[in-house]
């Protein structure tokens, strides 16, 4: 086991992939000689070669089709958007080639390529460079949907989405980038599509994502502590495969479920999975789903409103306690 | 783009004929049955322009590619494509080109190099790239060539495709059909330019290549030279072939916007007679062109047999294919 | 009263509008000369002249753009995307600019603007051009979404839209252009965020938009007629404002909600509405919630394959007849 | 472009030379501000680009539009917005110009015609061509600059505002500030032509213009011309200037991706030493300078004591002006 930081967990699951397959390549903005701007692809150039890890003018529609034209012909392009935001300039790219090709082609092309993306809020860098963009690509079928919470998920889960035959859009959260955790020796790999109990627990669900699962499971921590709740964290991990089985089973113990999410409030991932629930697990359930969530509104960038906009620890604790309490 | 023609020979002359014909028997029956209501949605002829999918796809090796937009019945079919599921993807199918999901705007046949058709105005211009990049990568010596036409040159991803091509070298052919109009609207009347690509290719450091898209043989010269060029690493090209289609934009428009004389004028130019004349007083046998003609009657005539009494697709495909595994399951 | 095709009444609507005030123009691809590829804007080049209905290259950045700077200087402009799946070419333009800037300034921008477009499916066009991306601007903050049902309400609403100072996606079906219906003469404006109960029920609540209103009250006819099932139809009308009481209310009396959604499944606004209900009100639901919705796959080409993947009367009313046999 | 170049008089000489110098002394605070942990996020310097800045607001209209970057400090108080709501806005203040809910990538103060910084690469060219589509319609009179990097000339966006400002003649500026890097890489590496904006004018119809960034008065010159032109409606421009910055993209970046003689080299091109050099030399006293380097000094110490003890934004204001009647309200 090695301790490494979030930032250091992306290189080296690219790395362990680019060693491993010589068809793995990189494309993006300063993700070679510059070594990303977040520092994400460090040292992959000198260990590559400009032929494996390329530099790119500012053209998303261009670096998102490139990756698609050479998955489709043999390669298993890798592809950084600087800022998850900037998904908005390539959408077409993604959400009506990438995503519908194979289906209407019946299957003719396959397209195994990821397309990276530093994901979420928390720097202070406003509307347009902190959103979470994990539900516009839920929303779109024919995309596989990652988001990992740890140093050890992003390698594994890395490996996974390069190796995965289909588009994955993998979200790296800014917010976590300094992070450490241990990472397994060797090859790691963390199959797409099951979520992870973080924390076992009998009165609540508790269903978060990415930044949202260090603050979950901080909150259930005080739960139990201070309100003797005894809440259960799941750490989802993959929204596309979506682990409903770990989902339904925890909500069946439970009774009760609440999501964490960093996106804006309509039509996010929680809101696909309080549907799920509403359904299949509707006489599991013991009182109303609550979804914890940023209110429907740009992200603002001064630190105080930014803290206040997205889901805190104290919000989650005192929405739990006060909706079990009425429920009661 | 100054190196003397060189010879076509007669072999490649009566494969362009026999393409042409091909495409404008074809797509002429096609027209019928789409108001037959047998063809559904949409369709885009290319009636017309012919001579550009003819002398490209005869430039070009087996294991290239093809890059094409909804207006993509001639470049599909010039890629050797058969023609029985193509109609049945136009009937929508069980045995269409791709089991009736894809449609007339997407016609695809990967093992024929046909790697797609795309209906989004400049998307398949960075894909063409990307596979392009891929070729380069694999040391394969594959070209994408990539159609588009003339309203294409006014949107964004035109615009990053040409200049990444040019950055990285890519073995690609970009190649603009300029049929004069995007749509409904002359394409003169909201250009910034009088050759809306040949005038824009010096901003990506390329040559300015502007020519008769009637003329099946000037295309085929011109795409050789830039998909040898191409293949030897020199990079990408941009070329102008200025075209016209003899029918309207799609499905029953009648293209009532366009001046008559200006349609007389380019239907008197119509390549394939154009071409046939032009092999004729090259002392090509007229029998010999009237057995390709007949050849193309026989093969659209069969296709249509074979395609008409296809089932429709069976309820149990409709969820197959989204994900490599076959099937669409988004959750366990 | 007047009977309209909902394709005139699109032109009417505008038309309108464009009497009333001067600043109202209108742009996009074809709009002009040749009346919109749909034959929606016909007439308009004729009545207010090049200045105010202006042809666009192909240039779908460019045309929201533009519409946006119009619109923080002192116009109204009206945009027309031919198909609403190149939404996704302007993606940037829709979610990252227009509906962020009004927050990201604190209000010193407006953007009375109107971005219109041919929406969904039943046309046999295949994946790139019969999605439905109503979800797509209802996942995004600082977006107004309406998707007129009927003829009248595509007048009324349109005027709604034109007059109202902040962005809105104007979504117009593909399959409804040519039903008719009743226009009330003279001036006519719906107002945003109320939604329509278009048939009483008291067993299940039915919400439906767009093209899947006439289904779902189809289908509610033939619930009471065949069934005996007494269902309720809302056509939500729009999803930003969203008429949430309507709904709540609705709930309240049937115990039991079923959306009927074209969007392919996950994170469409069913979800939303689900939600919503599953915790606003729970404790009035006797049933699990079920969405009727496209699967979640791309959208195919061929008319037997589209006709399946539509929710279609047939659906809805074996969907509700099972799902309340089983709740029983 | 070839009109000889007016005079340029001793009152717009000394404004041009006070907003250069003020933009230097508020950058070069907010930078150490920066350090000191006070600007949160990021921010994106202009230093070194102040004559571009400059030299275009003294040609512009007070009602004219403006449409810069997140690299926007400059273009932003060239049109007079003052210090303290800036500071305040990079502070994350309630007092800031957007009351903390935009901050250093999105300064806006649309009383000042400042419309907007904006941070998504290219989107603001389209969005300049609607401000001037307006003007037009308006018949105002009004003109639009929109100002870019270099970087900027690769994307989309720029190519279909560029054709559709053309062909509309829009009263617009597309000022390309050729700055020579985008973030890291250098603009050269990646671009197919040599000067990214000026070898692409054509492209559009337009002439190629490329000028010296660092010379404030050849920029405010070719400012004039395009401005004037436009406002005569004459239809849009595009200037290529070439500048630098001093220091690196954002933030903490010290640039080290630059070879230490072109730093240098344009270091020793300053645009404020030089200007101040060149007016000293035209016979403006060196008093009268020194008073306006002592004016901005203590403008910014002025602003940023104004700023630093202003209060976060309140909690309340969290969910305002999503909507024009000031709330965020999406459901009854
Ligand atoms: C992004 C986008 N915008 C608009 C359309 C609608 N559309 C389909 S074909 C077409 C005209 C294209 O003109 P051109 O590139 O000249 O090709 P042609 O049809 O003449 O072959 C338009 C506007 C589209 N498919 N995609
Ligand atoms: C669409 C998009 N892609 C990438 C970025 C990240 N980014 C921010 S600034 C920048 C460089 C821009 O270079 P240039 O246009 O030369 O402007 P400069 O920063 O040099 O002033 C990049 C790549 C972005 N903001 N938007
Ligand atoms: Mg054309
Ligand atoms: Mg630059």
């Amino acid at each position: 086991m090695a301790e490494l930081t979030y930032r250091a967990a992306v290189a080296a699951g690219i790395a362990q992939e680019m060693e491993r397959d010589p068809n793995v390549v990189l494309i993006g903005e300063d993700v070679g000689a510059a070594g990303g701007v977040f520092k994400l692809t460090e040292g992959l150039l000198e260990r590559f070669g400009p032929e494996r890890v390329r530099d790119t003018p500012i053209s998303e529609q261009a670096i998102v089709g490139a990756a698609m034209g050479a998955a489709m012909t043999g390669l298993r392009p890798v592809a950084e958007l600087m800022f998850s935001d900037f998904f908005a300039v390539a959408w077409d790219m993604v959400a009506n080639q990438i995503a519908k090709t194979r289906y209407m082609t019946d299957g003719q092309v396959s397209l195994p390529l990821v397309l990276r993306t530093a994901n979420g809020a928390g720097l202070r860098f406003g509307a347009q460079h902190s959103q979470s963009i994990e539900n516009w690509a839920m929303a779109i079928p024919g995309l596989k949907v990652v988001a990992p919470a740890t140093p050890a998920d992003v390698v594994g889960l890395m490996a996974a989405a390069i190796r995965d035959p289909d588009p994955v859009i993998f979200c790296e959260h800014k917010a976590l980038f300094a992070v450490k955790g241990e990472v397994p020796d060797g090859e790691h790999v963390v199959p797409l599509g099951q979520a992870a109990v973080v924390r076992e627990g009998s009165d609540a669900t508790i269903v978060a994502l990415a930044a949202m699962v260090p603050r979950a499971r901080e909150a259930a921590e005080r739960l139990a502590a201070d309100h003797g709740i005894s809440a259960e964290v799941i750490d989802l991990r993959c929204l596309v495969p979506l682990d409903a089985h770990t989902i339904l089973a925890s909500v069946s113990k439970t009774s009760r479920l609440f999501t964490v999410e960093e996106n804006p409030r309509l039509c996010g991932w929680g809101a696909e999975i309080v549907s799920l629930v509403a359904d299949e697990g509707f006489y599991s359930l013991d009182a109303p789903i609550v979804r914890i969530t940023t209110p429907h509104i740009p992200l603002p960038s001064a630190a105080a409103l930014e803290d206040l906009a997205l889901p805190t620890v104290e919000r989650i604790v005192e929405t739990v306690r006060r909706r079990l309490d009425e429920a009661r | 783009m100054a190196s003397a023609p060189p010879q076509i020979d007669r072999e490649t002359q009566l494969r362009m004929y026999r393409i042409m014909v091909d495409c404008r028997t074809f797509e002429e029956r096609a027209q019928e049955l789409f108001f037959e209501g047998l063809v559904r949605g949409t369709t885009h002829l290319g009636i017309g322009q012919e001579a550009v999918a003819a002398g490209v796809a005869a430039a070009m090796r087996n294991d290239d590619y093809t890059f094409c937009t909804y207006r993509g019945h001639n470049h599909t079919l010039a890629r050797g494509v058969p023609m029985a599921p193509i109609f049945a993807e136009l009937f929508g199918r069980a045995t269409g080109l791709m089991g009736g999901k894809g449609g007339s705007m997407h016609l695809t046949s990967v093992k024929h190099g046909a790697m797609g058709s795309y209906a989004i105005v400049g998307a398949h211009l960075p894909i063409a790239l990307g596979a392009a990049w891929s070729a380069q990568y694999r040391k394969s010596g594959q070209v994408a060539v990539c159609f588009f036409g003339d309203g294409t040159t006014n949107i964004g991803a035109f615009h990053e495709a040409l200049n990444m091509a040019a950055v990285w070298k890519a073995p690609v052919v970009f190649f603009c059909e300029n049929n004069q109009y995007m749509e409904y609207t002359p394409i003169r009347e909201v250009t910034a330019v009088e050759h809306p690509a040949a005038d824009r290719a010096a901003a990506y450091g390329l040559d300015s290549i502007l020519v008769d898209g009637n003329d099946v043989e000037v295309v085929h010269r011109v795409a050789k030279t830039a998909i040898d060029r191409a293949r030897a690493g020199d990079g990408p090209s941009l070329i102008e072939a200025v075209t016209y289609r003899h029918g309207g934009h799609s499905r029953a428009d009648p293209g009532k916007y366009r001046p008559d004389d200006e349609v007389a004028a380019w239907k008197a130019r119509d390549p394939v007679p154009a071409y046939r004349q032009q092999l004729l007083a090259q002392g090509v046998g007229e029998t010999e062109l009237e057995a390709i003609d007949g050849d193309a009657r026989e093969a659209v005539a069969a296709a249509e047999a074979e395609a008409r009494p296809a089932p429709e697709p069976a309820a149990d495909v409709l969820e197959t294919q989204v994900w490599t595994d076959g099937g669409s399951a988004w959750r366990n």
